[in-house]
């Protein structure tokens, strides 16, 4: 089975509160970084997995998302399986 | 012998560093706010417990940024004293004052219990009122305690003799490379622990064998810390 | 951008936002018209059963809630008790069931956020927290995952704010398959004199917005914690609120700071649907009018409608009414924090509550009727059923009483929660003298030379539901003898009443029954009820959880030399059963976890008898004769005994005059305690006792520590320490094992 | 000033160990994900900020991430600015 590099990228939801992102723009603006309008915080994660297909990863990479790496309850996610 | 203790928004173990050090030195300690550009005159500075900023980005990270830093590194250049608690000692390593980082626990999650520590090196006014090789029971209470450190960097803290405890009896809460649970800078000046001695000073705690790291690093007689 | 705060009033919406006929009709006589959207918003926020208690308001008056220390009892943001030299002890529990299951960790974070502020509000640093869960059986699909998400959220929210948890219930049920309860408990101490309440007082003051920004957070949020789950829970996703310690910890700084300057007329934390109940209960209380700008309101999203902003549930807020001459440097203390400081509004004479948006006013209503015409209703119940009683001899004996034991000790109801309470901080600030493991903790008081607070919580959910009144009161009893058990005098009580659907008169009955048996077990056991909550609707499919009115209490002990701990029984000491042989195994662990059964009447709780134990042993505590002491609780003596040799780290030999071993072994007869006393002063134990007219017996003796210790129990029981040990510390961590570290990502 | 939109992605660097994406790969395989070899996390921040020019923009995010966004004793970066 072929093996293949993906990507995936979970982001909080539009609307849901991001204390971490608010902290880092107010630590930017003290360290004299100006015009930082918005800082939102997410997750990458790099997985390497065996696969039939690159369709087959990507299924199998939703799949993940929804089980375990993505809470959907709160967050998005996007997933890039490199060719 | 002056104490400073530097607070962030977020810190929560400074009252318990400020009660500790008023009872066994018998003087509070003066305090400096984040923001601080200069410290009061000090011999000891200590960067306590707690979650500055909330330990947002990465534990002791936005802290390791703030005016009073440059303060306390330049202190540091200057050969005083100062111990980072756990919050602290993760704020000195996002600092560079200490080489390293601390990682999520191996177990991913907060722990908070008893470990045994042992004095891995007494030849430091920090650990001079330990035996070498003495094991203690001290209180842990983290979530980012696994020290880290790539291999050369551990290779020459370890023949500088630059770590200050380790883990003992298979006790290591973390995951942290060889068992370090506390480290010195190569001056020996600045002591970085992941470990609680500041709860671990009046019978009421459980023991006093915190005390005499704080007896050392203020230079305290035997007879006087008694 | 101007947005549209208007929208047609249809039936559909009012029954959306739970409003009835009945209800929406006394609305518009109350308006004077058809309501605004705003308005209609803001009616239901204030009429739903979370801020309204209509459905229990009625027998929540007949619970007991005055005593010579209370200084402020229930209607405050939390009770206020006095424990002398001018010092108060502040505190509640509070529930956030459904958040929590809906999003575990968040929804158990916000939990903790919420009861931290209520006490801080009064102007107490919180000192203390505890945390009592149920959760369904183990191998429920969902289980792993919602422990491990609450237990970390707790964790993540206490740890960073930093205050000590101290103790909590963990208990599993499929009753609570889907409807896991969070019951949040927090602590803290003040001066009396410095204890603030959300009473406005004056016309023409500024009212100001503190803490974090405004967003969409948990709108309709009140309305679904009211509302009975079906399977379209997952529509109700989006109002998920996160919290923020961080922030919560600059806003208790900040509140302390700002109230030490005199700044503070009157301050309300922003709970359920946040600024309308605040802003109403502030000028309701001191009979004033609310003018609000919704304009002021510090945002962190765009176009939020007035709507909205008024059900907001961001955490992290509250809303205070300040001196005008203070503004300056009560801004200055905010800004130092890196918290939002706005004035929203003023204080009128009109009993209106106004609110302006965008130059329009989007709502004028009478502010008192707000709260005081809220429905109060006195919903049909039925009485509950009496169990017919059931024998000892009614109950099979155990093929081995070994095997029993070690079984029993490491059933989930009874194993070790070290893997829940190692993940909080159980320490911090320094004066924690026992942390979770024995029966109540206990945390000294901050800057005194030898007082102490004791805390515990708890409830036997099986006993409510056999047997709603007399669990009632052994949940009280129980807790009492928690506190009796460290040396501390019981004091007052906090309750959190977790039922099913109060429109079926079958669950009204267990509320109105067990409440009964709270009021009176309070009353008799002199700890008055001064603050509570109450979670109704906690029903899944039409199944609703076991009945389970969690009671938490605090008591004080005067002098931390004088206690007594579960863990220092020594070598040598004389164990003496304070007591009687048990006989009651109808609804105990024994029977549940060895014969397969859960059946029959519930223990019944004797109060006087309680309280003549009580107040023995705690008088033996005091007079310093008890090396250690446990009360008797789950599993009966022999499990007390295999916990205590746990926690002691010691052995015992029992030679103990029994008719019938198995329940006297193993049933939950209430109001006993195991007592260990150093063998020098045995006698004059057994004098005292006697003297008392107190009901004892001498039942062995503690035997060496180490490797080696045995408990043994007539020719019944012998077993190695290590092995109940082995059991006991197991099962947790092995359960949660098992888990697909859901939080992994986290 | 226009206004940008930029994704800094922050990776731990190879040999760097890392706890979560251990746990989340031993987690996916009980979960019934065959194929994973390796998980590693890392994060992302969505920055909104202005900036005179998009290099601008990039010269600006990436002083960030030295100064602040990065741990640049276990961590790498990359900044991409959408034009
Ligand atoms: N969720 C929790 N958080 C902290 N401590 C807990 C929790 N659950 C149980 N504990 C602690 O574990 C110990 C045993 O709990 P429990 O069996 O309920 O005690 P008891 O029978 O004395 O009421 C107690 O010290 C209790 O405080
Ligand atoms: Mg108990």
């Amino acid at each position: 089975m072929p093996t293949y590099n993906a990507t995936v990228t979970v982001r909080l939801k539009n609307g849901v509160l991001d204390p971490q992102g608010k902290a880092i723009e107010g630590a930017l603006g003290s360290l004299g970084f100006d015009g930082v309008e918005q800082v939102r915080q997410g997750k990458t994660f790099d997985v390497v997995l065996d696969a039939a297909t690159q369709d087959a990863a990507k299924e199998s990479l939703n799949a993940m998302c929804e089980k375990l790496l993505a809470n959907t309850v709160i967050e998005d996610y996007a997933v890039e399986v490199a060719g | 012998m002056k104490t400073t203790i530097i607070q962030f928004p977020g810190s929560n173990r400074d009252r318990d560093m400020i009660a500790a050090i008023t009872l066994i030195s018998g003087q509070s300690p003066a305090l400096a706010w984040h923001t601080d550009t200069t410290l009061p005159d000090s011999d000891l500075i200590i960067i306590p417990g707690g979650f500055s900023h909330g330990d947002y980005l990465r534990s002791g990270a936005i802290a390791a940024r703030a005016p009073v830093m440059d303060a306390v590194r330049e202190a540091s250049e200057k050969g005083v004293r100062i111990l980072g608690v756990c919050n602290g000692f993760q704020t000195l390593t996002e600092a560079g004052l200490l080489p390293g980082a601390l990682m999520r626990n191996a177990g991913l999650t907060f722990v908070c219990k008893n470990v045994k520590l042992e004095v891995a090196n007494n030849t430091n006014p920090f650990t001079a009122r330990y035996a070498q090789g003495e094991v203690i029971s001290c209180p842990v209470a983290h979530h980012d305690g696994n020290y880290f450190a790539d291999g050369e960097t551990l290779q020459q803290i370890e023949d500088n003799g630059q770590v200050a405890f380790r883990y003992a009896e298979g006790t290591n809460p973390n995951g942290s490379q060889n068992d370090i649970a506390g480290i010195f800078n190569t001056a020996g000046n600045v002591l970085g622990m992941m470990p609680h001695p500041e709860n671990l000073v009046e019978p009421a705690h459980g023991g006093i064998d915190g005390c005499r790291l704080f007896e050392g690093a203020l230079n305290m007689l035997e007879t006087q810390a008694a | 951008m101007t947005v549209n705060n208007t929208h047609p009033i249809t039936p559909e919406l009012v029954a959306e936002h739970g409003i009835n006929e009945e209800e929406y009709a006394r609305i518009v006589e109350l308006t004077g018209r058809e309501p605004t959207f705003t308005e209609l918003g803001i009616w239901s926020a204030m009429w739903n059963e979370h801020c309204s208690y209509k459905s229990s308001k009625k027998w929540l008056k007949t619970l007991p809630t005055e005593g010579p220390r209370v200084v402020h009892g229930p209607g405050e943001n939390a009770g206020v008790v006095s424990i002398g030299d001018g010092d108060v002890v502040v505190f509640k529990m509070e529930s956030h069931n459904h958040p929590s299951y809906i999003e575990p960790y968040q929804g158990a974070a916000t939990g903790v956020g919420g009861i931290l502020r209520d006490v801080f509000t009064m102007g107490a640093r919180p000192i203390a927290s505890m945390n009592a869960l149920r959760f369904g059986e183990p191998d429920h699909p969902k289980t792993r995952h919602l422990v491990s998400g609450v237990v970390a959220g707790v964790g993540g929210y206490g740890n960073s704010f930093g205050v000590p948890c101290v103790g909590g219930e963990v208990n599993f049920h499929p009753r609570y398959n889907g409807n896991i309860l969070v019951n949040a408990f927090a602590a803290g101490i003040a001066k009396e004199d410095a204890i603030y309440i959300s009473k406005a007082e004056g016309v023409g003051l500024p009212v100001v917005y503190l803490g974090a920004k405004t967003g969409r957070d948990g709108v309709g949020g009140a309305t679904m914690a009211s509302a009975e789950f079906d399977d379209s829970i997952d529509e109700k996703r989006p109002t998920v609120q996160v919290g923020d310690p961080f922030t919560e910890k600059c806003l208790l700084e900040a509140c302390l700071e700002l109230m030490a300057t005199g700044a503070v007329i009157a301050i309300q934390d922003m709970g359920a649907a946040g600024l309308t109940c605040s802003a109403v209960e502030m000028g309701a209380k001191g009979d004033l009018g609310i003018k609000l700008n919704l304009d002021d309101v510090p945002v962190r999203e765009t176009a939020m409608t007035a709507y909205e902003m008024m059900l907001s549930e961001s955490q992290e807020r509250m809303l205070m009414v300040l001196r005008p001459e203070k503004e300056d440097e009560a801004k200055a203390i905010f800004v130092k924090w890196g918290l939002d400081f706005a004035i929203v509004g003023e204080t009128t004479d009109t009993l209106r509550f106004e609110v302006f948006h965008q130059g329009e006013k989007v709502a004028d209503l009478p502010i008192k009727e707000l709260g005081d015409e809220a429905p109060e209703y006195d919903r049909p119940w039925v009485e509950p059923g009496k169990h017919s009683p059931m024998e000892r001899h009614m109950f099979a004996p155990p093929d081995d009483y070994n095997a029993a034991l070690i079984k029993l000790i490491g059933s989930p109801d009874l194993a070790s929660r070290r893997w829940v309470w190692e993940q909080y901080d159980t320490m911090i600030q320094g004066n924690t003298l026992v942390r979770p493991g024995g029966d109540a903790g206990v945390v000294r008081v901050d800057g005194h030379p030898c007082k102490a607070l004791a805390f515990s919580s708890d409830v036997t959910p099986r006993y409510v539901e056999a047997d709603p009144y007399e669990g009632g009161k052994q949940a009280v009893a129980e807790c009492y003898r928690n506190l009796i058990a460290t040396g501390a005098e019981p004091l007052a009580t906090t309750d959190n009443l977790n039922f099913g659907n109060p429109e079926k008169p079958e669950i009204m009955g267990q509320f109105v029954a067990a409440i009964r048996g709270i009021g009176e077990a309070c009353e008799a056991l002199k700890m008055p009820i001064v603050s509570g909550n109450v979670s109704l609707y906690n029903e899944t499919n039409g199944e609703a959880i076991l009945p389970t009115p969690t009671i938490a209490a605090v008591g004080l002990i005067e002098d931390h030399a004088c206690m007594a701990r579960i863990g220092t029984a020594d070598e040598g000491d004389a164990l003496f059963l304070v007591g009687t042989e048990a006989e009651h195994l109808a609804q105990t662990l024994y029977q549940r976890e060895i014969l397969g059964e859960e059946c029959g009447p519930a223990p019944e709780v004797d109060l006087q008898m309680e309280r003549a134990r009580g107040d023995f042993v705690l008088a033996a505590i005091r007079s310093g004769y008890a090396s250690a002491c446990h009360d008797i609780s789950d599993g009966g003596l022999a499990i007390a005994l295999a916990e205590m040799c746990l926690a002691s780290d010691c052995g015992a030999d029992c030679e103990i005059d029994i008719t019938y071993p198995h329940a006297a072994l193993f049933g939950e007869d209430q109001a006993r305690y195991i007592v260990a006393v150093d063998h020098e002063w045995a006698n004059m134990f057994a004098a005292n006792s006697e003297g008392s007219g107190v009901s004892f017996a001498r039942i062995g003796t503690v035997t060496a520590e180490g490797a080696g210790a045995r408990l043994k129990i007539n020719d019944l029981v012998d077993v190695t320490v290590a092995d109940l040990r082995e059991a006991h510390e197991a099962w947790f961590p092995d359960f949660m094992a098992q888990t697909a570290l859901a939080e992994a990502a986290e």
